[in-house]
């Protein structure tokens, strides 16, 4: 049960993906004034994706990567498995109910692998014994990206209204945001493995 | 026929203005500042006349740099908020660049980079005092045992905080907050009553403690009683509080400390009347802010127990700003005539 | 093993159940394109390259459009949409007109030879006439989508912006 | 009597001295009236020429309708121009009587027997004797109490500082009110009469008690509602009094209830009693800025300056001139303006009275405003939502509930003027709507003519396909296949024609135009 807790809050607290490694620091950046509902469902797939990506990427380095000389291939194989969880994601939803289905086309993830996908292949096999474990990591990360993206999203229907100094607004602002609750964020740093 | 100004409707106001509600509070700090100053000497003297410097400095700065008129700016004290509240969270002898760092962190980055008063979605002080707390950790814990600094000499003062050098006589005078003892004893296994009986404790919580809480709680009363902060975030953060340690200590009082010593130790009653109940920072609307003082509360024993930092107040605050403007979406008040909340009627 | 197994697939169960909640809150693609049509002008212009209101909301809806295709709308209109698909807000796009104040059709009677081509070019019914007979444009109906000034033979169209008393909401239509 | 709570609210400094109101002081005729004339579609044509001579009570405009209200003459004289007048801070035309003096009237017949009258008869003549609201609004009597409601709400709790116009006639003319009180009743057929007024006003209590003692006028509830503002307002005053709510958009109608002004009712039944038109109101006059402070009995169309002047002028202290009172009241430019049915107050205010000049501020989201609102909205969430553009989201919010009683600007630490932004905010609503519902016809239209177009077409094509068979019966052969399209049968069921009957005619038709053509006469083309 403990391993279960530690999964799980390491996955969205201690390694957060966004906050923690800085990977889809810029999904998050250019989520910008969006309805809320959108972004949760933007981070639902994303958490489906990153479900779909760790085990993936575990069995892979795992099965090949054994040899100290074929480590190197690590990048490679991370990104071998991300593009197959994500064109796994987008061929699955092809299947999925009607309504599912639209709210796909209009919430699509990017059907190449972003940064945080890329983030979710190389941290799950490190940190996880076996495939089951990576894929409770991997669901969990995607929850942390998602947790994220709906409070920040939050955040910037309260920035919408605010009189940002010219240089600062847009981009600056977001990531002098992400870097706040970045510092907010290092307060739950320890909280995984004392449980 | 006379002639006349015309201005919009309503012509009279009730007098409240932004500088008088800032001035309540700062009032209100005062009985807080002086039983940190009766415990803890004079060093916090330095710390607040470092942090109201730099607060004025960097305000006047980046109000020159917008281009906006100084007077009516500087005028309306929040800088001056924040910059006590920072003080009070300062180790007494911590050096100046601590201030500085604390202060440019509050201000130019939690507020004037979103524009200034009204704008930021962070409590300044917050920023700071977590900013501080992350880069200069051994600064940080130097706090100083209760009524040891009344030996210090004035010198000995000014030369640990102007030029960083800690006084000789540091080692006996300094130890860590209640806090930092309670974490790094319990971890030995010793368990909490012979923990309360080293000389550090007094007969609730840590020895000047008790009374700095209480003082805090004194101005807390006046802010609540002036109408200057409501009463859904304190009562969150110390009901939340009390609320969640209370099942802990009653399934074993030895490692787990008693609801009344949470309360008292670190900034939680700081935080719950002065911090917490920033209005730009925190939820609007009745049932968010009671929602935001109950998720400090609730972080920030979570920190204190589990987390990596002695005292998580400052970190419990910046992510319940975070949360905020999703609090105000789950209760907002039902209109009149309207049958449900938010609903068209 | 089977406990991590066990919570992944709770996990995964509920955030399957989150999705589909939000699916069915955004409705399936029909009901979603009448309520993009409500909140398009109904100018009926197709200056959004599309035959009229309902077309471009149905080919919102299936996400074949974007969402700055709408002049008559303005930018104020494409906000609208942004916020009901979910999609970034942007300005309205120039190469589909620019938005301008509301304007309404007004025919020169001194030219005008009543050959009916714009009666039958309105997409809203607004002129009134018959062949070889005079014809007006009713101005509280006219939505100014421009379609009857190609069809003229004699160019006797002119757009004029709407007055202000003109713009007296017709009684409510019983359809 | 159980009186419910209302939410939010601010106690103001009331401004009004002693346990009673002043005794209305009358004011000498003044020497022009001005008397504005609804806006075109809101009343009749105007029934007076320049140059004519008029007596006090006499219409210059008639009712639009059978719930509308006419316009009088305030005094006898001859109108000198049909002119725009400045009125209030715009403009409107206006009737303008140089008064003679004598002051001569021409009553409408008292109706003395009003209990046998039908009530239809009895708002006819509100509506001729031009009897409005004159709580503020000036809504017609007749429209007002044209819907009967069981319960009949005398307001009489005026809330804003400085004003007493209605507290002096609840002192002054208690009997006329109790008596008022009865015809409303029978108009409103109400089985419950409340006459409300604020608990602070105990002169006027008083006033009410005795008048109450004497025979024939009991049946009239006195309640004394908390001295709070806005508990004047309609809606408010209903929940406290009712503890129900009207509901959004709604009228107090829908909760069988009807309130009425203390004032409206003493117009309305001097109207059916003694017949008089509505010529008159109470007005305040209040604030440092002017000399003599007290309620006046002034003429409708009266100037500004002749009602400051005769009272003792202004003083130096003067900064600003508002008609109504401080809360809602509007401050207007100059005092050539007239009196008119919604002028409870003429303030002028001194410079340490008024709202500090001070500059607005950003919103600290203090949610004082939130606090003090009674529409129970949040004024802070609709300021950011207005000042984004996001109207959907704000009437959501319920904007349109906001009654604008300035309760939210009066507490506003950052002195932000919220009244002024929901009131555009408001119109900017209103437009939105009028768009939709332009946009609802045109889409209306649109379906209409495509519905059209499709029956036009199928039409023509059944009429061909009946017409075929009949010009083909010798190829009765079976049309061999269900046709795909429509348009497929006519050409099928039809024999094929052979070109050298086609060629034959044309040749005959050529061969009988020549035979015409040396006839020299050339036919229509």
């Amino acid at each position: 049960m403990s391993d279960v807790l530690a999964l799980l809050f390491g996955g969205v607290l201690v390694h957060n993906l966004v906050l923690v490694h800085l990977c889809g620091v810029e999904r998050v950046a250019a989520i910008a004034p969006r309805p809320l509902h959108a972004v949760l469902a933007l981070g639902l797939f994303a958490t489906l994706a990153a479900a779909l990506v760790a085990p993936l990427s575990w069995t892979l380095e795992h099965l090949l990567l054994q040899a100290p000389v074929l480590s190197t291939l690590r990048p490679a194989t991370a990104l071998l498995a991300s593009a197959a969880g994500v064109g796994a994601l987008h061929g699955g939803m092809r299947l999925a109910p009607a309504a599912l289905r639209a709210l796909w086309r209009r919430q699509p993830l990017p059907a190449a692998p972003d940064a945080a996908l890329l983030g979710v292949a190389l941290l799950a096999p490190a940190l996880a014994r076996d495939p089951a474990q990576a894929l409770l990591f991997g669901a969990a990360c995607g929850l942390g990206l998602g947790l994220v993206l709906v409070l920040f999203a939050g955040l910037q229907t309260r920035l919408a209204a605010t009189q940002v100094p010219a240089p600062l607004r847009g981009a600056p602002l977001a990531l002098l945001s992400l870097a706040l609750i970045g510092l907010a964020w290092a307060g739950l740093a320890g909280i995984g493995d004392r449980l | 026929m006379k002639a006349f100004a015309v201005a919009p409707a309503p012509h009279i106001h009730a007098g409240r203005s932004v500088t008088r509600v800032m001035g309540h509070v700062l009032l209100a700090l005062l009985p807080g500042v002086a039983a940190q100053l009766l415990f803890f000497g004079p060093g916090l003297l330095l710390q607040l006349a470092l942090c109201l410097a730099f607060a004025a400095a960097f305000e006047a700065a980046v109000l020159r740099l917008r281009g906006k008129p100084l007077l009516p700016h500087l005028a309306d004290l929040s800088a001056a908020v924040t910059a006590v509240l920072l003080a009070l969270c300062l180790p007494p002898l911590a050096p100046w660049w601590v201030a500085l760092a604390g202060m440019a962190a509050a201000l130019l980055l939690g507020k004037h980079a979103y524009g200034g008063l009204g704008h930021n979605p962070f409590n300044p002080a917050m920023v700071g005092l977590a900013a501080v707390l992350l880069c200069f950790p051994r600064e940080m814990a130097q706090w100083l045992s209760p009524l040891a600094p009344l030996s210090l000499s004035p010198s000995e003062l000014f030369d640990a905080v102007l030029r960083g050098v800690p006084p000789p006589t540091l080692d006996t005078l300094s130890s860590a907050t209640p806090l930092d003892t309670l974490r790094s004893l319990a971890h030995e296994g010793r368990t909490l009553a012979e923990i309360r009986r080293t000389p550090l404790f007094g007969n609730v919580g840590g020895k000047g403690w008790e009374w700095i809480a209480a003082a805090y709680a004194l101005g807390g009363g006046y802010l609540l009683w002036r109408r200057v902060i409501r009463w859904q975030v304190p009562l969150g953060v110390i009901g939340a509080s009390l609320l969640v340690s209370l099942p802990f200590w009653l399934s074993d009082p030895d490692t787990h400390p008693s609801p009344l010593l949470h309360l008292v130790c670190g900034g939680l009653m700081l935080a719950a009347f002065f911090v917490a109940t920033d209005p730009v920072t925190g939820a609007t609307t009745p049932r968010g802010r009671l929602l935001f003082g109950a998720g400090v509360g609730v972080l920030t024993l979570a920190i204190r127990r589990w987390g990596g930092f002695p005292d998580g107040v400052a970190f419990a605050v910046l992510l319940m700003n975070l949360a905020a403007p999703l609090l105000d979406r789950v209760g907002p008040p039902r209109p009149y005539g309207h049958r449900r909340a938010g609903a068209a009627p | 093993m089977t406990a991590t197994l066990l919570a992944a697939a709770l996990l995964l169960g509920l955030v399957a159940l989150g999705l589909g909640a939000l699916a069915r809150r955004a409705g399936a693609d029909v009901d979603l394109a009448a309520r993009i049509d409500a909140v398009l002008p109904q100018t009926q212009c197709g200056q959004c390259n599309y035959p009229g209101c309902r077309p471009y909301a149905e080919a919102l809806a299936r996400g074949e459009a974007d969402i700055d295709q709408c002049p008559p709308g303005g930018d104020a209109g494409a906000h609208a949409l942004a916020r009901l698909l979910g999609r970034v807000p942007k300005p309205v796009n120039p190469a589909h007109g620019t938005p301008g104040p509301r304007v309404v059709a007004l025919i020169d009677e001194t030219t005008c030879i009543g050959c009916t081509k714009c009666i039958q070019a309105c997409p809203v019914d607004a002129i009134v006439g018959a062949p070889k007979l005079m014809h007006t444009v009713i101005a509280a109906e006219c939505t100014g989508c421009e379609l009857c000034l190609p069809p003229c033979p004699v160019d006797c169209i002119t757009l004029v912006p709407r007055a202000a008393d003109a713009a007296a909401v017709p009684t409510r239509s019983t359809a | 009597m159980l009186l419910q709570p209302f939410h939010g609210g601010v106690r103001l400094p009331p401004h009004k001295p002693g346990d009673a109101a002043p005794a209305p002081q009358s004011l000498p005729l003044p020497p022009e009236l001005v008397h504005p004339l609804p806006p075109p579609g809101a009343s009749g044509a105007c029934a007076v020429t320049v140059g004519q001579r008029v007596r006090r009570g006499e219409m210059l405009a008639a009712a639009a309708d059978a719930r509308g209200a006419a316009v009088h003459a305030g005094s006898s004289g001859t109108v000198t121009a049909i002119a725009p007048r400045p009125v209030g801070d715009g403009e409107a035309t206006c009737v303008v009587i140089a008064t003679d003096g004598r002051d001569d009237s021409a009553p409408l017949p008292p109706l003395a027997d009003w209990r046998e009258l039908p009530r239809e008869r009895l708002l006819e003549r509100l509506a001729v004797a031009g009897v409005v609201g004159l709580g503020g609004a000036a809504f017609p009597a007749a429209a007002k109490l044209a819907a009967p409601g069981t319960i009949l709400i005398l307001n009489g709790a005026e809330c804003e500082p400085w004003l007493r116009s209605d507290e002096a006639l609840l002192c002054h003319g208690a009997v006329e009110v109790l008596a008022a009180a009865q015809l409303l009743a029978h108009l409103c057929r109400a089985t419950r009469v409340l006459l409300a007024l604020e608990s602070r006003m105990h002169g006027a209590r008083a006033a009410l008690q005795a008048a109450l003692a004497a025979p024939g006028a009991g049946g009239v509830e006195l309640v004394a509602v908390p001295t709070r503002y806005p508990v004047g307002s309609e809606r408010q005053l209903i929940r406290v009094l009712t503890g129900q709510e009207v509901p959004s958009g709604g009228l107090p109608r829908d909760l069988d209830a009807s309130v009425h002004n203390v004032a409206s009712a003493v117009a309305a039944w001097r109207a059916i009693v003694h017949g008089e038109a509505l010529t008159e109101r109470l007005v305040t006059l209040g604030g440092r800025g002017v000399r003599g402070a007290g309620v006046y009995r002034v003429r409708l169309g009266t100037p500004v300056a002749h009602l400051v002047a005769h009272a003792g002028g202004y003083t130096d202290a003067a900064a600003r001139l508002v008609l109504g009172g401080p809360m809602m009241g509007q401050a207007v430019a100059h005092d050539a303006v007239p009196v008119l049915a919604s002028t409870q107050a003429v303030l002028v205010l001194g410079a340490d009275e008024l709202r500090a000049a001070a500059p607005e501020r950003a919103c600290i989201r203090c949610g004082d405003c939130a606090a003090v609102c009674p529409a129970q909205l949040l004024p802070q969430t609709l300021l950011a939502q207005l000042r984004e553009g996001e109207l959907e989201a704000a009437a959501q919010q319920g904007l349109s509930d906001c009654i604008e009683c300035g309760a939210c600007a009066w507490v506003c630490p950052a002195q932000i003027p919220l009244v002024q932004l929901y009131r555009d905010g408001k119109s900017a609503l209103q437009v939105q709507e009028d768009e939709r519902a332009r946009a609802a016809q045109a889409r209306a239209r649109h379906l209409a003519r495509a519905a059209r177009l499709a029956r036009d077409a199928a039409e023509r094509v059944a009429r061909v396909a009946a017409r075929a068979p009949a010009t083909a019966p010798a190829a009765a052969q079976p049309a061999a296949t269900a046709p795909a399209t429509p348009a497929a049968a006519a050409t099928t069921a039809a024999a094929p024609m052979d070109k050298a009957a086609v060629l034959a005619a044309i040749a005959r038709g050529r061969a009988r135009r020549q035979a015409a053509a040396p006839a020299g006469r050339e036919d229509a083309p």
